[in-house]
């Protein structure tokens, strides 16, 4: 009844508790935001779609490398290929990081930073300054740092406090590794036709670096609290977690980005060297925010948050629902808000996109088997470094390509045509890749383009 | 003190054919904008059936006055739009929401209404909130209405059709880009779902 | 002032001349209604845009053969590697088809189909039956038919009455090629998204062939009258002119309706053999209808007028601007009335879709460069038939896929994610065909996927 709807309304501004940057535990910030809690409580429920969410067990998502063999043949040499699921929902990442049976080779603590509230745990180790915890993680075993993190109390999921500022529930970043990244990012000058306060900065004074919690828009911290974790990354025991926007957040940005970064001990960069073919390449992962930057909801200004915790009434007041999924299960909220079409409609176009998209992602996942079989068999028939060394440089660039589309987890939605673009170029340079190894001094043979 | 809300009879419009907008599929509900009409009385036999509804804050019956509309909370985002929007001028959401012929009908259908607040206050309906059908007739005929002279030029060659679907290319004149409100969860959202 | 566009206002319905289904002298309908007409002129005007209209002299659009030498190469003993250029405004089509040196090889009357004002002059053909008439046509030869139609008085590219009822004003279709293609397409159960009519009339007795005159939608109407010839077609001697939508409207139906025709000698239907390779290969024309069907805009009802003929006021009407022309020369009344976003930012969203597009498209030309050189070497090298043939079929593929877009005209506009999964395929086959020629006995050799 009307009442009863006044009371909501007034309801959302009585703080019962006081919540502080250290209280990791959503629990207690739940007796404020009782709504925003039960729905953030809901991430546990399983979900599933065509491609979204995760099939196999409650208890334990489907394996990826299973589904399609070609991605574990790909990430051979790498822990990729131990154990490789289906995401879920943020209830789970902790466990999920916990259980992987990737942890049977050595990673670091710096892990956490994605799938932990670990904030409390950088100051610790930076003594207050979070920033040199932060720096201090990598050198950590994950073990180890999850050891503190469960001693410490703050062993919880993505939690309020790593989005909302305690005092003001106004939204904000927490994580080092955006906060440098998107530093990096406005001080390069990639295109960022979604980000116009980035834009701005470059145009100003520039003596103070961007900072996306003075400087971003309510609209891009929309977007940068997911860019926080939902990013490509190099997380391992070598240097500090980076993320790689030094040159722009497209994918052929990146790719130079890492091309030219070498290991503090002179190395060249690269994340593995490819255990068939001895090809030092590159892993993807799960580039959601690089890749809808590029895509046209993004330039519109539409924000992670619009599509996967769309505002909904409850009573008089507006709320962000907060369980964080994938929109097909929500098409009423996160689509239709803007898009005046039915909801059989709205599902089809996702999924025709992401058909097109994951046909041409097996198209690329045959391309690359091909090419590591002919460099296996080139090496076996003794073909010398030199006639090998274009294959694994074009296998390189085939995998990155072709990873970063088989990482990112919209299949493809988030940006159509950029998605098929990049595939389009995998699948042409695993082929060529093929090629190259037929230049041996051979009547028959034709030149591969550059 | 009320304020005034109709359904028109569903007729085939353009609308419905073109492909987003089958009827029945989606946020346009058919089939309840149907029941409702036929609560609309002898209004229905005539092919429009207008009714009214009361409402706690209460209003002017004939009040063109937008905070009528905007007195549930539910019309708020079109009214803040619709301030900002390029008729907020020379047009109110009566103004194209109701069929400028009736008005004088609704006093006689004045308790069927009681429908359109219960909706409201038991919260039983569809959100997004969209136009139905027959609500877009009215709107077109609204259109038309004030606009003919401009558009009778482009209606004349699709006489098998009737005139072209404003809403087509103007769907967002009344209140800008839409920024309709999701509602709360549904009972299957409650206990998990899943699209398989 | 008020009187004078009281004036106006009567003026669009008093019909000075009463015009007739033989009138194809737009002149004529222009004093009825002037400002149609005067735009419909304007057509003569030349237009550029970064990929439309048509660079090159005003007396002469450019050779795109010349620009893309790999566009000539992949049509080496056809027509199209005599001349081959940027398209233009109406006004020209048919001087230009009279001038180009495509006609130096035998071209058949149906070629008027779509660059004049035909139907009377179907009419006298067939002794009033219009259909008939058609059938003929492809008889003659291009000179004679057209010399017909300058003695017969009916020498004007598309006119009024080529998409208006004479007595309504109504628009409609006329052109045989169509109503056949669009017949085959309903009784076909190619997935029709964008065309609800059609569905509708699936779904019904049947007992009447689907009519677009009759069961199309006005909106429907507002493409189908430009899919009367901006189509993929067959138009030389051996058949009547064909729309190949019996399967559907997608490339890959397209591609699956030509390799199941059969010539009237019972040959199997292929548009020429290529001059280097002797592959039996497909040739696509500008399939804006086709393409456009498989794009967001066509499942949304944003018809070809919408954009290509939007409306203008007018003292105090509104018109249909008939001055058929790129929409970005007209963005504001093209696009603004949906899309709310500045000129600049929605003519910088096409062209990045249209540049990521013509990078594919050039990837692609130099794959399928690469193929015909492998060929061309394989065959010198005295490789046998059943050693060549796999390649050749390659190259049939690559091409079709690769023509599709090149010869489309939006630069993938139309339906980006559709077009760049074509490119991606037609790289692949090409580099697949280049793979297969490795297949003699040779323990090098790799196996390409299927
Ligand atoms: C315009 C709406 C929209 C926007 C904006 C958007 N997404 Fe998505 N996202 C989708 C859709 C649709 C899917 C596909 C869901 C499916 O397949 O079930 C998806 C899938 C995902 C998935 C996988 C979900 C699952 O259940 O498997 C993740 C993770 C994701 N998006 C993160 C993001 C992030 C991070 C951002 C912002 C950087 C973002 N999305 C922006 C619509 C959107
Ligand atoms: C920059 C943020 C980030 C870092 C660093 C990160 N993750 Fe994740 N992780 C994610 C996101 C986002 C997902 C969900 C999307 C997905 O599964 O692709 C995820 C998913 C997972 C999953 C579940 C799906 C799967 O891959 O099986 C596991 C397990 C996991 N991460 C383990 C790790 C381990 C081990 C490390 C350290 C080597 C790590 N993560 C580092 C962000 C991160
Ligand atoms: C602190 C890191 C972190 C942040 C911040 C974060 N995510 Fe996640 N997200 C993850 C991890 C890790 C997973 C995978 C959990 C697992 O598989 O166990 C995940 C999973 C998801 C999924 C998949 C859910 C499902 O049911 O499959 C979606 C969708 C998603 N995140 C969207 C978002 C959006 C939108 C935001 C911002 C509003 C966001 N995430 C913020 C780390 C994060
Ligand atoms: C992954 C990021 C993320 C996490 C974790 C998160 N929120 Fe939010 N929250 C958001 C976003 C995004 C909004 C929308 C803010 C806006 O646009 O005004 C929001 C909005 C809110 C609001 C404002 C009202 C509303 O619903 O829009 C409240 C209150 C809130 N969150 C409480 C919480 C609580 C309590 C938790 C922990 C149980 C939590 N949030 C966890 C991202 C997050
Ligand atoms: C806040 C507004 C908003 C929301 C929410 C939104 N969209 Fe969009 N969408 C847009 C805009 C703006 C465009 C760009 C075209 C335009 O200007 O209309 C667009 C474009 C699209 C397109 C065509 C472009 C492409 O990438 O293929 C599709 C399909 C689409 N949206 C589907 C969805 C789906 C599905 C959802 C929900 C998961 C969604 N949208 C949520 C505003 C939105
Ligand atoms: C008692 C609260 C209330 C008032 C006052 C109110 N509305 Fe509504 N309105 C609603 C609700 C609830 C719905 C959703 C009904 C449904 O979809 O079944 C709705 C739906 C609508 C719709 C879309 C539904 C359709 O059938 O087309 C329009 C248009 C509309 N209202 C206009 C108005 C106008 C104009 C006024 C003022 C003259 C007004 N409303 C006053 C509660 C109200
Ligand atoms: C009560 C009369 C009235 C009704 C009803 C009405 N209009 Fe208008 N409309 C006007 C007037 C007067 C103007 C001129 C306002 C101005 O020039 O600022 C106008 C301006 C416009 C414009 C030009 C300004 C703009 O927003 O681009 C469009 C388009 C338009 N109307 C379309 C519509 C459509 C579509 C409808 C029905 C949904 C409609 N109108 C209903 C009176 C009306
Ligand atoms: C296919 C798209 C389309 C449809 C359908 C359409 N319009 Fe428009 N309308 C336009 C465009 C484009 C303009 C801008 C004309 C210009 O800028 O010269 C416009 C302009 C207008 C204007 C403003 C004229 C001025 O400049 O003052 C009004 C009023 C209007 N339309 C009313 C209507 C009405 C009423 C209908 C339905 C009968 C309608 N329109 C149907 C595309 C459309
Ligand atoms: C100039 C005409 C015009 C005026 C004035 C107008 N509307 Fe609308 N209204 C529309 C049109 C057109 C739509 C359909 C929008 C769509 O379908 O995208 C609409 C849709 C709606 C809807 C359905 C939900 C939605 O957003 O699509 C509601 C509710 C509504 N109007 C309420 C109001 C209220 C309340 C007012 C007054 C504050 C108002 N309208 C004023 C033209 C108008
Ligand atoms: C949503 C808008 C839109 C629709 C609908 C649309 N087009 Fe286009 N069309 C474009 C744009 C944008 C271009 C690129 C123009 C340029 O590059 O200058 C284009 C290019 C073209 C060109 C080349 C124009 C030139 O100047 O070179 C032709 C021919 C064409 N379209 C025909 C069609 C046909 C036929 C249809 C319907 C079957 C159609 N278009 C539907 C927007 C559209
Ligand atoms: C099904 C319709 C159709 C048929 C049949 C057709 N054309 Fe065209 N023609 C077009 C369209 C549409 C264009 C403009 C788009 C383009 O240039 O790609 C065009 C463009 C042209 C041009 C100018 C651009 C260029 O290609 O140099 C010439 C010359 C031409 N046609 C000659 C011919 C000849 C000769 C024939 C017969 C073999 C023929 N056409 C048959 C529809 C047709
Ligand atoms: C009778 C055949 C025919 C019909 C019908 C037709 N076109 Fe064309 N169109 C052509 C031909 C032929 C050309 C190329 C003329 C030339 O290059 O000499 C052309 C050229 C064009 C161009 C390029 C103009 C430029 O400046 O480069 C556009 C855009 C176009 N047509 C759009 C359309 C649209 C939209 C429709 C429907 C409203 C349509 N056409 C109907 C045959 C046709
Ligand atoms: C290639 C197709 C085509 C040709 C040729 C053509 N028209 Fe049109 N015409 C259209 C379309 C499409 C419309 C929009 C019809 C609608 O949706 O109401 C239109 C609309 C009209 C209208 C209705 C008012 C308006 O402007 O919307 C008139 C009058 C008209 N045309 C006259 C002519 C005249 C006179 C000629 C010859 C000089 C001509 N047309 C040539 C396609 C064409
Ligand atoms: C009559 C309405 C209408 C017109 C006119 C129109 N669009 Fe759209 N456009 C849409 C709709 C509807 C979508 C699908 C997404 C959505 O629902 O908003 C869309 C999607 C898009 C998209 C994203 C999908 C894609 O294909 O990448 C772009 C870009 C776009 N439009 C650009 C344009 C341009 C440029 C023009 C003018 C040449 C134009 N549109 C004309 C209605 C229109
Ligand atoms: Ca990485
Ligand atoms: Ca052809």
């Amino acid at each position: 009844n009307i009442f009863q709807k006044k009371v909501e309304q007034r309801a959302l501004y009585v703080r019962l508790v006081d919540v502080t940057d250290n209280d990791t535990d959503p629990a207690k910030w739940g007796r404020n935001w009782p709504s925003q809690y039960d729905a953030y409580l809901r991430t546990a429920f399983p979900t599933h779609t065509r491609y979204g969410g995760h099939s196999g067990s409650e208890a334990l998502p489907e394996e990826k490398i299973e589904r399609d063999p070609w991605l574990k043949r790909m990430f051979l040499g790498y822990a990729f290929s131990l154990d490789y699921r289906d995401r879920r929902g943020h209830a789970y990442m902790m466990v999920d990081q916990e259980h992987t049976e990737r942890l049977k080779k050595p990673q670091s603590g710096s892990c956490l930073h994605c799938h932990a509230s670990i904030m409390p745990l950088y100051r610790e180790l930076g003594n207050g300054d979070a920033m040199r915890g932060f720096e201090e993680s990598f050198k950590f075993s994950y073990q180890d740092l999850d050891k503190k993190l469960h001693d410490t109390g703050h062993a919880h999921p993505v939690s309020c406090v790593d989005c909302h500022d305690a005092q003001t529930m106004a939204l904000r970043v927490t994580r080092p590794g955006f906060i440098r990244g998107v530093r990096a990012l406005a001080e390069s000058d990639g295109e960022v036709p979604a980000f116009s306060s980035i834009a701005l900065w470059r145009s100003g004074k520039r003596d103070q670096p961007y900072d996306p919690n003075k400087d971003a828009t309510h609209n891009e911290l929309r977007s940068f609290v997911c860019g926080q974790c939902h990013v490509e990354y190099y997380c391992s025991t070598k240097m500090p977690l980076t993320f790689p926007w030094g040159k722009g957040l497209k994918a052929d940005e990146i790719e130079s980005y890492w091309n030219e970064t070498k290991f503090p001990n002179g190395e060249p960069f690269s994340d593995y060297t490819h255990a068939e073919t001895g090809a030092h390449v590159l892993k993807a992962q799960h580039p959601e925010f690089e890749l809808w930057s590029q895509g046209v909801h993004a330039r519109s200004g539409v924000s992670c948050a619009d599509c996967h915790m769309p505002y909904m009434r409850e009573g008089a007041s507006k709320v962000s629902d907060h369980w964080v999924r994938s929109p097909l299960l929500n098409i009423n909220r996160a689509c239709q808000t803007c898009h005046h079409f039915s909801e059989d409609e709205l599902k089809s176009r996702v999924e025709l996109i992401q058909d097109r998209n994951h046909a041409l992602l097996e198209r690329g996942g045959s391309a690359i088997v091909d090419l590591i079989d002919a460099l296996k068999q080139a090496q076996s028939t003794g073909a010398t470094e030199e006639q090998l060394s274009p294959a694994r440089d074009l296998q390189r660039k085939a995998q990155w390509r072709l990873d970063f589309i088989a990482a990112e987890n919209s299949m493809g939605f988030h940006a159509p045509q950029e998605a098929a673009r990049l595939l389009a170029e995998a699948i042409d340079y695993a082929r060529q890749g093929q090629l190259s190894l037929f230049h041996q001094p051979d009547p028959q043979q034709p030149s591969a383009s550059p | 003190m009320d304020c005034c809300y109709t359904i028109a009879f569903m007729r085939q419009s353009n609308f419905e054919k073109s492909p987003s907008l089958r009827p029945g599929t989606g946020p346009y509900r058919t089939r309840r904008a149907l029941v409702i009409a036929l609560c609309c009385g002898i209004g229905a036999g005539l092919g429009i059936g207008g009714y009214t509804f009361r409402y706690a804050n209460g209003l002017s019956y004939f009040s063109t006055d937008p905070a009528a509309c905007a007195n549930c909370h539910i019309m708020r985002s079109e009214f803040d739009a619709w301030q900002k929007s390029s008729h907020h001028a020379v047009a109110t959401c009566i103004d194209c929401h109701l069929p400028h012929s009736l008005v004088p009908k609704y006093m006689a259908k004045a308790e069927n209404g009681y429908r359109h607040s219960k909706a409201f206050t038991e919260g039983n309906f569809e959100e997004p909130i969209f136009v139905r059908p027959a609500g877009r007739t009215i709107l077109q005929d609204n259109c038309v209405y004030c606009h003919q002279a401009l558009t009778e030029s482009i209606a004349m060659n699709s006489p098998h059709t009737g005139e072209q679907p404003c809403l087509h290319c103007h769907s967002t004149v009344g209140h800008g880009d839409a920024a309709r409100l999701g509602g709360p969860l549904r009972k299957d959202e409650i206990v998990g779902v899943s699209s398989r």
